[in-house]
């Protein structure tokens, strides 16, 4: 009983933390229609920037800090590395993504000298507590409900306001929205800004509950939460959202079995039957081509 | 045995609670030039998918060279969504792929001209013949087809010649004018060997004299290579020249059938085209 | 090709001979020791050169943007290690499982010497390729269907699978489970001892031949018809070719010279270990078929080469520190710092020459003024 | 057709840029570089300098190891600079090659030593990328000692390599003897990365030993790049696990402890020789985690050394930051120091720069370093029976001996 708590509450948190960087994925994929493979890795080097910054101020200022340099890191990659390739085939703007990818890891390696770096501790969220017996760190505890109020500002933001109109048009229809005056530059940097964001938000809970930063850190998380976005419907927020909570418990759930090998596997072959019977996902809309 | 190429029955096409195409009977007879004319959105490119395969259609069936090709019937959601006529007719599910159509001797063009970008205008008409191809990947790969290659090569230099594209051959697709491309879209599908040609707007964005070219270039296809044409068009200088046979299409559903001179002064006909007057 | 194809023939044949010929006195008269790194770069040029081929056989060709690569080409190096590596060592190799349930091996099967090893080689390579092709066939079934990036990703989970089944200790009595399989035949292995060195001859030898049968495939009447896929599906549907059929056929195709290609590999690394096939590695391979040019082989081939001199050897000296004579120590140098150099001339190619070196040209179309692809078939 | 000479045309081209890369990178090895030769005796380069390769990881996964383990060479090297060959004083020249950590890159890394012409070879940490620079040594006729590449599998069929530590199966069978007489271990709980030789090869081996015993043990295995392991520690407890054995690399091993320590994990952790770091001990630092390692070197071993090395990376900032930013002597370290004097000896009794003299001179050295005794047997493995086996004390941030154990 105390051995399935414990796999459902790090299943859960693990989905959480997935969930926070699945949004970025969906989003960008949804305005885009780019697999954005850098994103695991911005949220690998908001972990490295808060263990560099964190050791040379205080974590007060660290903290909001971080979170404004991951941003403009998402901010930069996608002006640099995107937005000159607007018109090129979809295939370049992948590989420039692959390519910003191998940049961050490379960077990470070299400025770490590839030695894992220790994540601060962070007061309140470091603490452990006994939840039926088991002992966690209060992040995981707060991860989905942080998650839940952040899905729900999302969602206000996209249905409620301008920028949220102008990102939902965009994602529509990308020529008629520039026809109409949006302006497309600004709703893509938004779109990576908040993508950024909650990149930053999400590392600093999953390396507050796992520790240590490597330059490869970012690589599983976000490829197990682009699998979330696509499982989900990629485009959809509240599909990434429960796509992540999925995958995250089902991982928790092949590595509690005797099957952990597969651990890795399973998520993929999840991911390929979800693709061949709805290849949209979840929640995705589905796209007719014309002829 | 029958006389007719191509016959489309009972053809509904039913997109979510949409009826794009409603019942639709049309014939095609062997030798024939047949137009399918009709205002913007009522379906007839639809129609035309419908027989190429493109889409499967609601409930009806096509015949062609008087084999039933495709043939369906609403099922699931679409059972109780059905709005057509002649539910419960058809039990057999038919549904080849487009390409297994032409295959079968229809060949098709695009409304907007969907020619292979990076090829050459020899290479393009050379792929359409690779249908027609009896080598399997290893023969071809090692060189064994020499014969059926160069035999298809001179084919293709004899049907350029004949379109008159032989002196841009090496162009590549794109970069010829408007008009060759549609000309070259046409040579590709004859390329393919059909029996049946469909042509969606073969005039479109054309001016009026290209128009004329065209028609005269279609009278003479049709006559060297003995093939039956099934059009749309929205030219009606075109349609009426060469078009022994017209089908008015209003809303999804026939609304006239004819020869030009009585679509001409049908009734039905004017009031739908009222409106779009520039092409009437 | 048919009025060309006399000279054209000769001229291929001979260059060909001329390039064996180059590579085989290179290989005899300079010092194989001091040297060694020019060998191991057209070594692994000559595999990687197949795999980015192979590749942009799917990618570039056909228009299927697949990421399966590494799993493919870990199918094909294990048959090629599980059937070549002599039986004697088999019990030393699976140590942990006590031997091999596979318990011959083809050069020896074939009567061992040198006729044998060739030949058990070729014939290794040969059925690890259709140990990949046969995958990729059921892989194929179901996710062929998928548009771009979602078949993308769906092979790149393919390959992430094949890979944990091969890692898999339940297999290991054939995988060897997470140890890596060696003592095979190498490339070194066609050295004559005292003899002629043949070990980079027979990488370019293998490679070569593959690679033209490549380029004599997209030259046929398939891979027109595979071109006409990538350009305009619909077309290409409706123009009577079969979408279904001729993907399955590029895809397996693609992946038969990826098996060999990953047989090639563990001759180069001299040995075979799963975890060495990741998606770190169909990235690279990736990145080499940009770089030369989506759509072009001889791009591909000169960008595998530049790519593998570069990252494992010309930039090699930015991972040490240099001190000049006048004690001035140069900034940047130290370990690392050679790959955010290459990352970087990678970014640089991809947003600014975002062509590749060739575009979708050839090399003699480049020694032509204007294109006469079409007249010279 | 016409593509086939293209890519005829694309080869010859990319071979003549890598002919002219060739030259230059040859010059760089001096003397002999466009004469081809025996392979036997191109190692003789440059005048009074012998070159020794130092074959590690500085990047991946085993960089921090592999830079612990230089240092030790490097530390050897600036106590002894030079060395005497057959009467005359040569300078011993240190020349890198980064592995990567990969076995991909191994092979290229190893050419570049033997491109080099060094005249023997030490490493590297890590068996996977020992096995797979093995051949090309082998090629070359070169020699290489392995320092802590514990893997059976490294001198196995090759006749080059050659190793100056225990192997794992010793190493295994250290520990299960000591999880037996230490906590009557009945149930083990092994952890390994999914697909790593080095951590699957010590799991198999004490599984064999433990269930040999009468023990029973639960395995897992967690693919690359996994950050979350409270999975598994929450299952070794549920299987009620006396121990948990996770041979596992540095990265791994400090994550695994730190979340150990957040969920109050009170079932001691066994380890191998990777877990001796200091990254290791800072991880374990302050909590309750009960962490075992066996190791090759127990400071305190050699006061001398202790201290000459302390002294040396307190004044040197770069080397203290390979160290992982502290002065806890690795037994890698250790190791590679003992490695560096090895190979003087080797070099010593052969008298001569000839590779095959070296090769013939090898195996019957034997040296006494701070590790203790090194010597070789046929297959080129250490005749090694001592394993130490420490602890960490978690308030004082430092290892303690707990104790020795020798073959039985």
């Amino acid at each position: 009983m105390q051995y399935a708590i414990s796999i459902l509450l790090s299943g859960i948190s693990l989905g959480g933390q997935y969930a926070l960087i699945a949004i970025g994925y969906t989003m960008v994929y949804g305005i885009l229609r780019l697999i954005n493979f850098a994103h695991g890795d911005v949220f690998m080097v908001a972990g490295l920037m808060m263990v560099y910054l964190s050791a040379a101020l205080p974590l007060g200022l660290a903290l909001p800090l971080v979170l404004l340099l991951t941003v403009l890191l998402g901010f930069l990659i996608e002006r640099a590395a995107y937005k000159p390739l607007r018109t090129a085939p979809r295939m370049s703007v992948m590989i420039s993504a692959i390519g910003v990818s191998y940049l961050l890891q490379n960077l990470a390696t070299y400025a770490t000298g590839g030695l894992p770096q220790m994540y601060p501790e962070i007061p309140g969220l470091s603490a452990t507590v006994t939840i039926a017996g088991t002992s966690v760190k209060w992040a995981t505890v707060v991860t989905p409900f942080l998650v839940v109020a952040l899905v729900i500002a999302l969602t206000q933001l996209i249905n409620h306001t301008k920028t949220g109109m102008a990102m939902r048009a965009v994602a529509k229809d990308f020529e008629t929205a520039q026809l109409i005056g949006i302006r497309l530059n600004a709703v893509i940097s938004v779109t990576f800004v908040i993508g950024s964001f909650l990149a930053g938000i999400g590392s600093m809970l999953y390396f507050t509950n796992y520790q240590s930063v490597v330059p490869l850190s970012g690589a599983l998380p976000g490829l197990r939460a682009f699998v979330a976005a696509v499982f989900g419907g990629i485009g959809s927020v509240p599909g990434a959202v429960v796509g992540a909570f999925i995958i995250g418990l089902s991982e928790s759930v092949i590595k509690g079995s005797n099957w952990s090998v597969f651990s890795d596997a399973f998520t993929f072959a999840l991911l390929i039957v979800i693709l061949v019977v709805k290849p949209t996902g979840l929640f995705g809309e589905k796209v007719t081509d014309k002829v | 045995m029958s006389e007719n190429l191509l016959k489309i029955e009972n053809i509904t096409m039913q997109f979510g609670g949409v009826v794009a195409v409603d019942n639709l009977n049309l014939e095609v007879n062997k030798g024939e030039i047949v137009a399918l004319i009709g205002p913007n959105g009522a379906g007839k490119t639809t129609a035309f998918n419908v027989v190429t395969g493109v889409y499967q259609p609601t409930n009806g069936a096509v015949w062609f060279q008087g084999e039933k090709i495709i043939e369906n019937h609403p099922q699931g959601k679409m059972k109780a969504m059905y709005k057509g006529q002649h539910a419960g007719e058809y039990s057999q599910i038919l549904a080849p792929t487009p390409d297994k159509v032409t295959r079968l001797g229809m060949a098709r063009t695009f409304q907007n001209i969907r020619l292979w970008k990076s090829q050459t205008v020899f290479d393009n008409v050379l792929i359409a013949k690779h249908c027609r191809v009896n080598s399997n990947v290893f023969s071809a790969a090692f060189r064994l087809n020499r014969k059926e290659e160069a035999e298809q090569r001179a084919n293709v230099e004899a049907l350029l010649e004949t379109v008159g594209l032989a002196d841009v051959k090496d162009e590549l697709a794109t970069s010829l004018p408007y008009g060759k491309q549609r000309r070259l879209e046409i040579a590709r599908a004859l390329a393919a060997e059909p029996q049946l040609l469909l042509l969606d707007e073969p005039a479109a964005g054309m001016n009026p004299q290209e128009t004329d070219e065209l028609t005269a270039f279609i009278g003479e296809i049709r006559e060297r290579f003995q093939l039956t044409i099934f059009l749309i068009e929205h030219h009606m200088n075109l349609v009426m020249d060469i078009s022994e046979r017209i089908y008015v299409l209003d809303f999804g559903e026939l609304i006239a059938q004819g020869t030009p001179a009585e679509i001409q002064n049908n009734k039905r006909v004017i009031d739908a085209y009222l409106g779009v007057s520039e092409d009437a | 090709m048919k009025r060309e194809s006399k000279s054209g023939a000769w001229m291929v044949l001979l260059g060909a001979a001329a390039l064996l010929v180059l590579v085989t006195a290179l290989e005899n008269t300079l010092n194989p020791t001091s040297n060694i790194m020019l060998f191991m770069a057209l070594q692994k040029g000559a595999v990687y050169a197949l795999v980015a081929v192979s590749m942009n056989l799917l990618n570039g060709f056909t228009g299927l943007f697949s990421l399966g690569q590494a799993g493919f080409m870990l199918l094909g190096a294990y048959t090629y290690a599980i059937l070549t590596m002599p039986v004697e060592n088999r019990e030393a190799v699976y140590y942990i499982y006590n031997g091999c349930a596979v318990n011959f091996s083809l050069p020896e099967l074939l009567g061992g010497g040198p006729v044998g090893l060739v030949l058990g080689v070729v014939i290794a390579l040969i059925l690890g390729g259709c140990a990949a092709a046969a995958v990729a066939w059921l892989i194929g079934l179901p996710v062929l269907r998928l548009k771009s990036d979602y078949l993308a990703i769906a092979t790149l989970g393919f390959g992430e699978i094949i890979r944990a089944i091969f890692q898999w200790d339940k297999l290991g009595p054939v995988t060897n489970g997470a140890n890596a399989l060696k003592s095979f035949p190498t490339f070194s292995s066609f050295n004559i001892p005292g003899g002629l060195r043949l070990s980079t001859f027979m990488a370019f030898l293998l490679a070569g031949i593959c690679i033209a049968v490549i380029v004599l495939l997209i030259n046929s009447t398939y891979g027109r018809a595979f071109k006409a896929i990538r350009d305009d599906e619909v077309a290409a549907e409706a123009m009577g070719i079969h979408l279904a059929k001729h993907k399955r056929l590029a895809f397996c195709i693609s992946s038969f010279f990826a098996g060999v290609g990953g047989g090639m590999f563990v001759m180069f690394a001299n040995q075979a270990q799963a975890k060495t096939f990741t998606t770190a590695m169909t990235y690279e391979i990736l990145l080499i078929v940009v770089i030369g040019g989506i759509g072009s082989v001889s791009g591909s081939c000169i960008a595998a080469f530049l790519y593998v001199a570069a990252s494992e050897w010309w930039l090699r000296f930015l991972d040490t520190e240099i001190i000049l004579s006048n004690g001035f120590k140069v900034p940047f140098l130290r370990t690392g710092f050679r790959m955010v150099v290459f990352s970087i001339i990678i970014m640089i190619v991809v947003l600014f020459f975002r062509r590749g070196i060739m575009g979708d040209k050839e090399l003699p179309d480049l020694l032509r003024p204007r294109r006469k692809e079409g007249a010279g078939k | 057709m016409k593509k086939v000479l293209a890519l005829i045309l694309a080869l010859s081209m990319a071979l003549s840029l890598a002919a002219c890369g060739g030259g230059s990178g040859g010059s760089t090895t001096g003397g002999d570089t466009q004469q081809s030769g025996d392979s036997g005796s191109s190692g003789a380069s440059g005048g009074d300098t012998v070159r020794i390769g130092v074959f590690e990881p500085s990047t991946g996964d085993s960089g921090p190891g592999g830079k612990q383990e230089m240092l030790g060479m490097q530390y050897a090297n600036r106590v002894t600079p030079t060395v005497d060959i057959g009467g005359k004083t040569y300078n011993v020249e240190l020349v890198y090659a980064d592995n990567g950590s990969t076995s991909d890159k191994a092979p290229t890394a190893a050419a570049e030593l033997v491109g080099k012409g060094v005249s023997l070879v030490l490493g590297s940490y890590g068996s996977g990328v020992s096995m797979a620079g093995g051949p090309v040594f082998d090629d070359a006729g070169l020699c290489a000692i392995g320092v802590t590449c514990t893997n059976p599998g490294v001198t196995v069929g090759n006749d080059y390599y050659f190793r100056i530590c225990f192997l794992d199966n010793f190493q295994a069978q250290v520990l299960v003897n000591f999880a037996e007489e230490k906590f009557s271990a009945k149930k083990a709980y092994l952890l390994g990365e999914l697909g790593n030789e080095y951590d699957q090869g010590l799991i198999t081996f004490f599984e064999q030993t433990f269930t040999g015993n009468g023990g029973e043990v639960t395995k897992d295995s967690f693919p690359t790049n996994t950050s979350d392991f409270t999975t598994y520690l929450n299952k070794a407890v549920s299987v009620g696990a006396d121990v948990i054995f996770c041979p596992v690399s540095i990265a791994y091993a400090t994550q695994i402890i730190k979340q150990a320590a957040a969920m109050n994990l009170e079932i001691p952790l066994l380890g191998s020789d990777t877990l001796d770091s200091n990254k290791v001990l800072e991880a374990a630092k302050g909590s309750s985690v009960q962490l075992y390692v066996s190791t090759f070197y127990q400071e305190g071993g050699s006061p001398e050394f202790d201290d000459g090395i302390k002294a040396w990376l307190n004044e040197d900032s770069t080397a203290m930051t390979n160290n992982g930013g502290d002065d806890t002597i690795a037994a890698v370290t250790a190791m590679g120091y003992d490695a560096y004097y090895v190979a003087l000896e080797v070099l010593k009794a052969a008298g001569s720069l000839d590779l095959t003299a070296i090769k013939s001179a090898l195996p019957g050295v034997t040296y006494t370093g701070v590790s203790g005794a090194i010597g070789f047997d046929d297959t080129g493995d250490a005749v090694r029976d001592t394993a130490y086996i420490k602890t960490s004390d978690n308030a004082a941030g430092a290892w303690a001996l707990e104790t020795v154990q020798t073959a039985s």
